[in-house]
């Protein structure tokens, strides 16, 4: 039985295109200092520090551990990189997690990071080695057709992604540290934006963020004493599948399935829309709302879309299960960060400190985020209470 | 210049690293036999079921592949992109359709492009064929097939994309 | 099943990244541009150049910039028979560590000498400046023997 | 605590160039002889698969990610990855395994680092402004610590011969070593300098290869009938980026790791150090307060083929192996990330009951 462990602390780059006024460390630096401001502690109370990012081709510093253990304050501490794809963000948080609940550290700092703006993601996603076939358009060029597969089995409306674009970006005018601020966006602006991977349109993508997360995480004795509300860690999950084999079913796979199944179990949830609150759910396309509604059990197959339209999941209807009320990764994507926001964001939920993107007497909240060919999941539940 | 501007606060860094690089044994079976013109699967030896490109194993078992198996140039649309924004580094004018094909054959999806056809009639199902380039230009390259273009076949219903013989449709 | 050949091919990974500096290296590369070198002290004292960001002891910012000579001792050093292609320089030359006049920490960069035994522990170099300074590292083009 | 064991460990040929082989190629027989030592079938038969690699070495992103093909993992499985050494892999599993989250792990590490010009390679994970933009080696970097050494009078040439002397005669009773041989200190001092002080002799070679090693709660290990070695501590610690602020005669971050792993408590029969270099291997030694009653790196060390990403998880494995023959009843491996011995992660073995 793993020891109980929980976030005393959370801080968050403002989320940007171009931060041109930090060094990459810096960026680090600023969500890991404002982490441990929440937390009302200091460097020296810090065990360990566990960093992730995506792939070092972004920044073009490889294993960039090596160069920000001073300005993360590790000498002397141990240090460990994460790379889990896309998913990073999350599993960062996981095995950081991991450290306090395997009975081994107190205290730890856990930061994830992207400075894309230090180059092309583009680039570093689709650079060709040779004799492959070089047409991957970027992440979009990969998942659309996986979203019109989507598309044809639930023979949902063409709107549901213009809906969920919306939605996400009215939940990010209330976050201030969102990228993208769209308090005015209309369906009709993101259905007349352009179409950038059909059936994706240009504002129904991610946009591409610098920005850093970090989160300190303490064992019970001293999330008991904290200031402030932890967030407990529930339920604690990661499922990994192969890319490509025969027969894999993409659209809906099954590692999101199996992960969320165990993340829920250990947490005591059954009905997830009915037990949680709340969700922060790795969406860097909009039709993958309704998609993972249905592969984490908020709707049965083919049905995810219809809570959408219902506005189940949006803040400003009212919904009964708000998705990504801060905004989501539609609204800011530094990559390798864009999973630890999710868990962090869920946790900030059951704190009661998500300011005007709080969903009301939060109690419960899914952290969720995914990476490579939707092939790899992170997730954890985050409660107010211990159990 | 005022003081102001000679502040620095970027700086560009180039960073080029020189690889020399070894396809694996199983993409070099694959590319040696396309170079011939043919489109050459690999079997898998535990659940049966034929990759290509093989990458090496079959990821679902887990197992080297080891079986070579002669494939068509024949495929079915398993699903489809079209493409509004370059690639970078590939001299293609979009829009264009990229698709998931399944060669007849084979039970696994590639990528390639899809042309000779209005875009707007692309759909999943669809038969398709390659269209080779001259035998003269062949090479270690999936760019040997120029592109994919409708055939006259009926479409594939969902279920069954993935699951031909080599033999073909029938419909 | 028929036996491949070994296919292989070259080519480059390559990307020239836009970094921003932010304040302290930033502050660095201004004043390598205009032909001078900062450093900065650390918590415990002693100047450091180039100037980190952070202190590797207390992890505080660092800020108090201190100016330090250009010319400076081999702490140690390595001597590069065979550059390689992305080295900065193409002749026989040495890596070395060297302490610069006003610095307690030694930086690394390369020293353009006729011969290993040319140089020793100890010796004093001086920067050579780039013919056109950027704001860059290589804006030190190397350090040669005083 | 749950005491965790090993219970497998297999590594490849280490080889300069291993030619047509993709990562999963590359991975995949390596998995089929641990599986086979631990009586296993697949990644479905343990609880949890940690790996380590780096993308820069062979020049692809997300290089990992092919690795998970060798895996069988479907159904899926509990996965990570760590872009580090598969030491790191192992101290991660090992947390997976004391929070009660699993009960046996398959980790893996493995690179190719021929296709690249490994020490360029590496001068990019130095600081981005102000060392990457000069494109200094990591062979130049030992060398300054190199000379360092020597001009201090801590070492001598003949030293680090010594230590290269040792290490091509153990390596040659290592089937996996790709440089070994009858060589004397003065076979090694007759070499010409490379990157003097360094000769080519005292740096490692460029390797290509995989290991792997499956953990297990000693309960599990039990019930599968197995020897096996028991972890009895693991800790990690890392320095500062700035070599200048560092003294490079000595590994600080190593000593600390030994003594929060337990070292000192007891004997060490046998040390795997993870030494690129001659005299790195030294400071080590002197870090760690070894004596002769230590024999140091019996499989001839990463002098004898170095493979970048999985050299630390092997250092593991070589301890394990000399365990549970019953040469060694207790151990020390050590791993090491960055320039100059930057990052040192130490794990002490002990000899479990049915060894």
């Amino acid at each position: 039985m793993a020891n109980l462990a929980a976030v005393v602390g959370i801080g968050q780059t403002k989320y940007m295109t171009k931060r041109t006024d930090v060094s990459i460390a810096g960026l680090l630096r600023e969500a890991a200092f404002k982490a441990l401001q929440d937390a009302e502690l200091t460097w020296d109370d810090i065990d360990a520090v566990i960093i992730g990012k995506a792939p070092d081709m972004f920044e073009g510093v490889i294993m960039p551990e090596v160069y920000l253990t001073d300005a993360l304050g590790c000498n002397g501490k141990p240090m460990l990189r994460v790379h889990t794809a896309g998913s990073v963000g999350g599993s960062t948080a996981l095995v950081a997690a991991s450290h306090v609940q395997s009975g081994t550290f107190k205290r730890v700092l856990t930061v994830a990071f992207e400075k894309q703006s230090e180059s092309n993601a583009m680039w570093a996603l689709s650079n060709a080695q040779p004799f492959s076939t070089h047409l991957n358009a970027g992440a979009g060029g990969y998942f659309a057709p996986i979203i019109r597969e989507y598309m044809r089995r639930s023979k949902a409306p063409y709107d549901v992604g213009i809906k969920v674009a919306v939605k996400d970006r009215l939940h990010g005018a209330r976050n201030p540290l969102a990228h993208l601020q769209k308090p005015d966006i209309t369906m009709k602006e993101v259905e007349e934006s352009f179409m950038l991977w059909d059936p994706i349109r240009f504002l129904e993508s991610c946009p591409s963020s610098d920005g850093a997360c970090a989160m300190v995480i303490a064992n019970e004795e001293l999330a008991d004493k904290a200031s402030k509300p932890p967030a407990w860690i529930r339920g604690v999950a990661m499922r990994s599948e192969p890319t490509m084999y025969a027969g894999r079913e993409q659209v809906n796979p099954q590692a999101g399935r199996d992960c969320a199944a165990d993340v829920y179990k250990q947490a005591g949830i059954t009905d997830p829309r009915k037990d949680l609150d709340c969700a922060e759910v790795y969406v860097p396309f909009s039709w993958y709302e309704p998609m993972w509604l249905e592969n984490l059990g908020f709707a049965p197959e083919g049905e995810g879309w219809k809570l959408t339209m219902e506005g189940a999941t949006s803040l400003d209807e009212g919904g009964d299960i708000p998705w990504n009320c801060s905004g989501g990764v539609l609204s800011s994507n530094p990559i390798g960060a864009s999973g630890m926001i999710r868990f962090a964001e869920a946790a900030r939920q059951v704190r009661g400190d998500a300011g005007a993107h709080q969903v009301e007497g939060a109690k419960l909240a899914l952290g969720h985020a995914y990476g490579g060919g939707a092939q790899f999941f992170a997730m954890w539940v985050v409660g107010a209470e211990k159990s | 210049m005022s003081d102001e501007q000679d502040v620095i606060t970027g700086i560009n860094a180039p960073v080029y690293l020189k690889y020399n690089f070894t396809a694996g044994a199983a993409p070099s079976r694959f590319l040696t036999q396309l170079k011939k013109g043919v489109l050459m699967g690999q079997r898998c030896p535990k659940c049966s079921a034929v990759y290509v490109p093989a990458r090496g194993s079959c990821a679902l078992c887990g197992v080297a592949t080891e079986e070579d198996v002669q494939l068509s140039d024949k495929a079915t649309v398993e699903s489809f992109t079209i493409v509004s924004i370059p690639i970078p580094g590939n001299p293609i004018e979009p829009p264009f359709v990229v698709a998931n094909l399944v060669l007849d054959g084979s039970n696994i999806s590639l990528i390639h492009l899809l042309s000779e056809c209005e875009n707007s009639e692309v759909r999943i199902g669809q038969r398709v064929q390659g269209v080779w380039k001259p035998e003269s230009e062949w090479d270690y390259s999936m760019n040997n097939i120029r592109y994919f273009k409708p055939i006259d076949e009926p479409d594939v219903p969902a279920e069954k994309i993935g699951k031909l013989p080599v033999t073909g449709w029938e419909g | 099943m028929s036996q491949p050949e070994i296919l292989n091919q070259s080519f480059e990974l390559g990307y020239t990244y836009t970094r921003s500096t932010g304040p302290v290296i930033g502050r660095f590369m201004t004043e390598l541009k205009k032909r001078n070198i900062v450093g900065i002290k650390a918590s415990d004292g002693r100047v450091v150049v180039p100037p980190m960001e952070y202190d590797p002891d207390t992890a505080e910012e660092l800020s108090e910039f201190v100016e330090v000579g250009e010319q400076g001792e081999i702490v140690s050093f390595a001597w590069v028979k065979e550059p390689r292609e992305s080295h900065p320089l193409q002749q026989p030359f040495a890596w070395a560590m060297i302490k610069l006049d006003g610095a307690d920490v030694p930086m690394i960069h390369c020293v353009a000498a006729p011969a290993e035994s040319d140089l020793a522990t100890g010796a004093r170099v001086r920067a050579v400046w780039a013919d056109e300074t950027i704001g860059f590292i290589t804006d030190i083009r190397c350090f040669e023997l005083v | 605590m749950k005491d965790i064991a090993i219970v497998a460990y297999q590594q490849s040929d280490s080889v300069s160039d291993a030619g047509a082989v993709n990562e999963v190629e590359l991975i995949m027989p390596v998995l089929a002889r641990t599986f086979e030592q631990a009586g296993l079938n697949s990644a479905q038969d343990v609880d949890f698969v940690c790996s380590g690699s780096c993308d820069y070495l062979q020049g692809a992103a997300f290089a990992f990610v092919s690795g998970v093909d060798a895996l069988g993992a479907v159904p899926p499985i509990k996965e990570s990855h760590v872009e580090m050494d598969a030491a790191w892999a192992l101290y991660e599993s090992i947390l997976k395994i004391r929070m009660g989250h699993a009960d046996s792990a398959l980790i893996y590490g493995f690179g190719k680092s021929s296709p690249g010009e490994l020490p360029v390679v590496l001068s990019q994970q130095l600081d981005p402004y102000y060392l990457a933009p000069l494109w200094v080696d990591s062979i130049s970097l030992a060398a300054l610590q190199a000379r360092m050494m020597l001009d201090k009078g801590l070492i001598t040439e003949r030293d680090m011969a010594e230590v290269v002397s040792r290490s091509r005669r153990n390596a040659m009773n290592n089937p996996h070593a790709q440089l070994s041989g009858d060589i004397s200190v003065d076979d090694v001092l007759a070499e010409e300098t490379y990157l003097s002080p360094l000769r080519k002799a005292d740096c490692s070679p460029i390797s290509d290869g995989a290991s792997a090693i499956i953990i297990a709660t000693v309960e599990q290990a039990r019930a599968w009938g197995l020897p096996y070695a028991v972890i009895s501590g693991i800790d990690h610690c890392i320095e500062t980026h700035n070599l200048g602020m560092r003294d490079l005669t000595d590994s600080v971050s190593t000593r600390m790791a030994a003594n929060r792993a337990g070292m000192n408590t007891g004997k060490v029969d046998v040390a795997e150090l993870y030494a690129p270099f001659s005299h790195q291997e030294i400071i080590l030694a002197r870090a760690l307060g070894l004596d002769d009653s230590t024999q140091v790196n019996p499989s001839g060390g990463v002098l004898a083929g170095n493979l970048m990403m999985a050299s630390g998880l092997s250092r593991v494995g070589e301890v394990f192996n000399r365990i549970v023959k019953g040469e060694a009843q207790r151990g020390i491996a050590h791993a090491t990330s960055g320039p100059c011995l930057q990052h040192n992660l130490v794990t002490v073995l002990e000899k479990g009951e049915n060894a």
